[in-house]
């Protein structure tokens, strides 16, 4: 008897969350996490309420993101330009479906980089420095390389913005996407400058506050946020370009309310949601003709338009081996 | 009435034959020991009565009712394990206890039982502490008691006492067998130590290699053994081996006649011992008894012993009150009637 | 080395027979250092996270001032209160799972020998010698082929497989130097085998029970690689939170938090200890 | 007599194993023969390609697989040692304390260990309270780089492992009466040898258990040394990890699982034979087991 009302006991405290939800109409959002869905989270009450929908939110993007996506767990995909093309090679999104999905038009067309999904915000890669270890400002991307910085310069692991920056180093020798070698060989004289790849932001804060780091590829807002933690640092945005940060938002094939998640991308499109990425985590709208007024935050198409973003459809076949060489020649001593 | 019997019980481990068609019967109220050095069989006997192990062919009754194939929880008997297997956990009282608690007898009674039982071994007033918080003595007195308060049908000892020292082991030895007579329970008493089994008990079975050698009183098993093995086990033994003559003497190989205490077909080649006590040192004569060289005398307090050199054998014998005595190298005759073991009795 | 008390308080040989020993003073301060600066090492960064927690600005080692502010924004983490409690459930029912399916296996395994023996126990022991992410990753792959939604269910076996060679590991030693005949004994007094091993087998093997149960629960508290693929939405667990948090922002919030859970385990490992001792007392 | 009740008692433990770890491992291994196609997609066709691109290229075998097991290696050696320090000073502590200690030891094991590696981080840093230390007390002109190196990765192994390696041997060194070891000084042992006569040896079987836990706790590690190596101190857990979520390569992520774990199966094995031809060249051993 008593053992039964304990093992009643286990199996309710598992099962009372999913009862609890049951009765609602649901919609699963894969999302970044931390700051990120919480800015989302914000102006999600008016959707709820607008759709008689519930939105419950997955920390998960990348390879959960879209693992969880093709197993139809989640209905909206939060992703980069890399887990975009994945996404649509593998046939795990909808096509966005202009009639519902309105505020497409009134975004930048550098946001509308397919039809399987759209960019929700640009942020900026540029460089971040410490000017009372540096003299004058940067201008350059090559200002990581100056032998005066060895040692001090930080640039995170193999990730997009990486990327970007070894197809920039090949453009500038004569190479490109296709023939990537000029940057491979420029890129492991930059791994030579470096003695700690980072990997977290406050990480990277931390070096900069005991000045084992000087200079790093950093996000603007990143370097707003240094600021507020109180390590003096500034901002700025190669002459070459910035590198795009990019947030992509995909509708999930095969789930049964496909219809609302494009209502929900809607959302994350209008005016409320798009200023709000201004305005809580310092990027840049995709959505053209905001009024910005006291938001500190770049907002142009000019700005956009400068923005380095690669072809991500010809790079993503080749991330694996050049993840091999980026091992062997930029991070091996 | 037979209170235990056990027909033809065999005991097979992989390829090695423990017990090899085991038949014995014990009467209610026995006080019965089995007999024999280490990896005889007997205590995997008394595991098979207790249902700890299986036989693998063979039957075994308790109190009139085929038990073979219940489980040990089912046989009513109580058992009691050479290092007491008290259990660390629980207080002596919950030791005690745990046997009715799982019977469940009402909690009065429990109480009453338990305290009885504890009484019986005189440990009543330490009924709270912990196993590991007492002697020896009393951990044994814990675990008899475990075993009894149930009233077995039987009671099984497997060398209960061989984790005590010698003082312990004697007295525990009278409370055991006083503890047995009160209550009138029939016991199964698991030892290699002959003077245990001697003293303590009604029958004496004395088991070699899975068989039993013989069953008997301790006088019979003592005094009139049936084979070498038995009367080297229970006891000091001189053995001779030589050809029956006229019925009532041994020849032996050196000419030398024993005279036999039973009759023995005349002409036999049999084997005949005597023990310590049974031979007298005489000065030489020409009566044709066994001779050797009187070796030395060892000295025990209460009484001494003999020590005989009989041709490349060393013998004791014991002192009695007014014999002669010796000098060292000096020769002697033995005076004594050996007993004949059975014609068939393999030599050791 | 240990001290004259020590002895008095052990178990006594069965001889009876105690011997005194007075260690040298040399050896007491030795043991102490030992232990000193064994807890320095260990708990360094613990002492950081405490430290920290009060810090108002940001997290900097040594603090610049006192505050108990990031002690409330804990309240203000919905987030992280509902992954908390979401990870308590997990942790405390892989952890009487975990913990059963792993004594159960051992009692089981006690009776076998040789090769099998060897092969069963090798393959209990395996889930700690591969990368958890593999596994769960295949795990979450052969759901999804299956078309089986992930649930808390497919969670809760995954955690208890990559935390079961714990239990199995402590019961298994504890139980080679088990003495056969206490089960025995509760045999020949008429329990059933399974009365044995409530009544005896079990409360015995508390000693490697227990401390089973505290660290695969810890295992299971802390699990990120398994939860990241087969969590689902319910049941986002405070590693995953706390991960995603951490890409982005490092507030004395979660020193706080650090403090929170290190001072919650000790009082409730001090009322367990309480209600059924973990100690060592009685052995 | 209850043979069958006992192999029941193995069911629940083989079949969880068997559905959640065995056929998921039968998978990887599956995996492992098959190839992406680069955006992810799986090609099922059976393939070598993935075991010849890691074990053809010194890179893989020297940079990663070499040095993952090097270095969990020397960090199960440190563990032990340090393990067993402490392990010892709380068995030779009052009775009363030791439950408490040993609680102390587990603290760590609370915090998550990204917030851990953190602190530690913070710990060993440039103005970290090491450095001050060794800075004030002249042992060090300037403020040593500690972080971003192998030492730092296996400062922080040692620091996971140790609790783990603490209750293995703890438990053993309980069970062993301190008499063995007076009764060694009785016959004209000094501590020190009495200790390394009859302690060391009849502690065998935890120090056994808890090195083999270590071993497979640090050579698993991911957390620590992407943190603490400051991104050029590969592992293969990492590697696995990235491979799988970066590059999007399952096939060979699940090959770099497969061969961690053979080498790992094969580095454990040989390791206790070796550790059981030592005992069995040492009677004293011989009974510790």
């Amino acid at each position: 008897m008593k053992r039964r009302t304990v093992v009643k006991g286990l199996i309710g405290l598992l099962a009372a969350p999913r009862i609890a939800f049951a009765q609602q109409k649901e919609l699963v959002v894969a999302a970044f996490g931390g700051a990120y869905t919480d800015t989302v989270r914000k102006t999600i009450g008016a959707f709820e309420s607008a759709n008689g929908v519930k939105v419950s939110f997955v920390p998960a993007s990348g390879a959960d993101g879209l693992a969880k996506a093709m197993a139809k767990q989640v209905d909206v995909m939060h992703g980069d330009l890399a887990w975009a093309f994945r996404g649509v090679a593998q046939d795990a999104f909808e096509k966005l479906d202009p009639a519902i999905v309105t505020n497409l038009s009134a975004l930048h067309p550098k946001a509308r980089f397919s039809e399987y999904g759209v960019v929700t915000n640009f942020g900026e890669y540029g460089i971040a420095y410490d000017p009372s270890q540096v003299k004058g400002e940067p201008t350059s991307w090559l200002d990581l390389w100056k032998p005066e910085y060895k040692g001090a310069v930080s640039t995170t692991g193999y990730d997009a913005a990486n990327i970007e920056l070894i197809v920039l180093m090949a453009k500038l020798n004569g190479g490109n996407e296709d023939n990537i070698d000029p940057g491979f060989r420029k890129m492991a004289e930059l791994g030579k400058q470096i003695s700690v790849f980072y990997s977290q932001h406050p990480q990277l804060l931390d070096l900069f506050r005991t000045k084992e780091i000087v200079m790093a590829r950093w996000l603007r807002g990143r370097v707003d946020w240094a600021n507020k933690q109180g390590v003096a640092l500034k901002f700025v945005a190669p002459k070459e370009g910035a590198i795009a940060l990019v947030s992509t938002v995909h509708v999930v094939k095969g789930r049964p309310q496909t219809e609302l998640a494009q209502k929900f991308v809607n959302h994350l499109l209008s005016a409320d949601s798009q200023k709000l990425y201004a305005a809580d985590l310092g990027y840049t709208p995709s959505r053209r003709g905001l009024d910005l007024a006291g938001i500190d935050v770049p907002y142009s198409d000019a700005m956009i338009d400068s923005l380095l973003m690669s072809d991500w459809a010809k790079i993503v076949p080749k991330m694996d081996a050049w993840k091999e060489r980026w091992e062997k020649e930029v991070v091996a001593r | 009435m037979q209170q235990i019997r056990i027909a033809g019980v065999s005991k097979r481990f992989d390829d090695y034959l423990a017990l090899d068609r085991v038949t014995l019967d014990v009467e209610g109220g026995e006080f019965l020991s089995i007999l024999g050095p280490s990896g005889c069989g007997k205590s995997t006997l008394l595991r098979i009565i207790a249902g700890l192990e299986m036989p693998s062919d063979g039957d075994v009754h308790i109190a009139g009712k085929r038990v073979t194939g219940d489980p040990v929880w089912k046989r009513e008997i109580g058992f009691v394990f050479q290092n007491f297997a008290l259990w660390p956990h629980l207080s002596v009282f919950r030791n005690v206890s745990m046997g009715l608690e799982l019977r469940k007898v009402s909690k009065a009674e429990i109480d009453t039982r338990v305290r009885e039982a504890l009484r019986l071994v005189q440990l009543d007033a330490l009924a709270n502490r912990l196993p590991a918080q007492l002697s020896g003595g009393q951990q044994q007195r814990v675990a008899l008691a475990r075993a009894v308060v149930l009233k077995p049908k039987v009671l099984l000892l497997d060398e209960p006492l061989s984790a005590l020292d010698k003082n312990l082991r004697q007295d525990m030895q009278v409370e055991l067998k006083s503890l047995q007579r009160t209550l009138g329970l029939t016991s199964i008493f698991v030892t290699h130590d002959q003077e245990e089994a001697l003293s303590l008990s009604d029958r004496v079975v004395v088991m070699n290699k899975g068989v039993i050698e013989q069953v008997g009183t301790p006088q019979e098993i003592y005094s009139t053994p049936r084979t070498e093995y038995v009367a080297g086990f229970v006891g000091e033994a001189c053995f001779f081996h030589g050809i029956v003559e006229g019925g009532n003497v041994l020849r032996l190989a050196d000419g030398a006649a024993v005279p036999l205490a039973a009759p023995a077909p005349t002409g036999a080649r049999i084997a005949a011992f005597v023990r310590p006590e049974w031979i007298k040192l005489e000065t030489p004569s020409n009566g044709g008894a066994p001779a050797g060289v009187f070796e030395r005398l060892i000295y025990f307090g209460q009484s001494s012993d003999y020590l005989v050199r009989l041709g490349d054998r060393q013998i004791r014998v014991k002192h009695r009150d007014g014999d002669r005595v010796f000098a060292n190298g000096e020769a002697v005759a033995l005076n004594c009637k050996a007993w004949p073991l059975a014609a068939g009795a393999q030599a050791l | 080395m240990g001290g004259a008390l020590d002895d008095a308080r052990a178990p006594r040989p069965r001889d009876g027979r105690v011997i005194l020993m007075r260690p040298s003073p040399a050896f007491i301060a030795l043991r102490y250092a030992t232990l000193a600066l064994f807890f320095l090492f260990l708990l360094a960064p613990l002492g950081v996270l405490v430290a920290v927690s009060f810090n108002p600005t940001a997290m900097i080692f040594p603090p610049q001032g006192f505050t108990l502010k990031w002690y409330a924004v804990i309240l203000d983490k919905p987030d992280f209160l509902h992954a908390a409690w979401a990870s308590t459930k997990l942790a405390a029912l892989t952890a009487v799972l975990g913990t059963a399916c792993g004594v159960f296996a051992a009692l089981g395994l006690k009776n076998y020998g040789g090769p099998l023996k060897g092969a069963i126990s090798g393959l209990l022991m395996s889930p700690l010698f591969i990368p958890a992410v593999i596994v769960a990753l295949a795990l979450f792959q052969i759901i999804f082929t299956l078309g089986i939604q992930a649930n808390v269910w497919v969670l809760l076996a995954a955690h208890i497989v990559v935390t079961l060679p714990y239990p199995v590991r402590n019961v298994m030693a504890q139980l080679d130097g088990f003495d056969q005949r206490l089960e025995e004994a509760a045999l020949t007094v008429g329990a059933t085998p399974r009365q044995a091993l409530l009544r005896v087998t079990l409360p015995l093997l508390r000693a490697s029970i227990v401390p089973s149960l505290v660290i695969v629960f810890i295992l299971s508290w802390n699990n990120y690689t398994v939860s990241v693929f087969l969590a689902d939405k319910n049941w986002t667990t405070l590693p995953l939170q706390l991960r995603a948090y951490l890409q982005y922002e490092y507030e004395p919030f979660v020193a706080a938090m650090s403090t929170v859970l290190i001072v919650a385990s000790t009082v409730l490992l001090f009322v367990m200890d309480r209600l059924v001792g973990l100690g060592p007392k009685r052995k | 007599m209850i043979g069958r009740s006992k192999t029941l008692l193995l069911v629940p433990s083989v079949s969880i194993l068997a559905a959640f770890f065995v056929v998921p491992l039968i998978w990887v291994v599956g995996l492992s023969f098959m190839s992406s196609d680069g955006t992810g997609k799986l090609v099922t066709d059976f393939t070598l390609g993935n075991y010849t691109r890691f074990l053809t290229d010194a890179y893989y075998l020297d940079a990663l697989l070499w040095r993952t097991v090097r270095l969990a290696a020397i960090a199960t050696l440190f563990s032990v040692v340090i393990g067993y320090f402490g392990a010892l000073a709380i068995v030779r502590s009052a009775p009363s304390w030791q439950p408490w200690l040993i609680l102390l030891v587990m603290l760590p094991l609370w915090v998550n260990l990204v917030v851990r590696t953190l602190s530690l981080m913070v710990v060993l840093g440039r103005t970290g309270p090491v450095n001050q230390f060794l800075v004030w007390t002249g042992i060090a002109d300037r403020p040593i780089p500690l972080l971003f190196n192998e030492t730092a990765v296996l400062i922080g192994m040692v620091q996971v492992a140790v609790p783990f390696v603490v209750m293995s041997i703890y438990g053993v060194l309980q069970s062993i009466p301190r008499q063995l070891e007076h009764a060694a000084m009785t016959v004209g042992a000094t501590p020190l040898s009495a200790f390394r006569r009859v302690t060391l040896p009849l502690s065998m079987p935890g120090i056994l258990a808890g090195s083999v836990l270590a071993f497979g706790i640090n050579v698993e590690s991911f957390v620590v040394p992407i943190l603490l190596g400051g991104g050029r101190v590969r592992f293969m857990s990492v590697a696995a990890y990235e491979t799988a979520t970066v590059s999007n390569n399952l096939p060979f992520a699940a090959t770099i699982g497969v061969i961690l774990l053979v080498v790992t199966m094969a580095m454990l094995a040989l390791y206790q034979w070796a550790v059981r031809s030592m005992t069995r060249a040492r009677p004293v051993l011989a009974t510790a087991g």
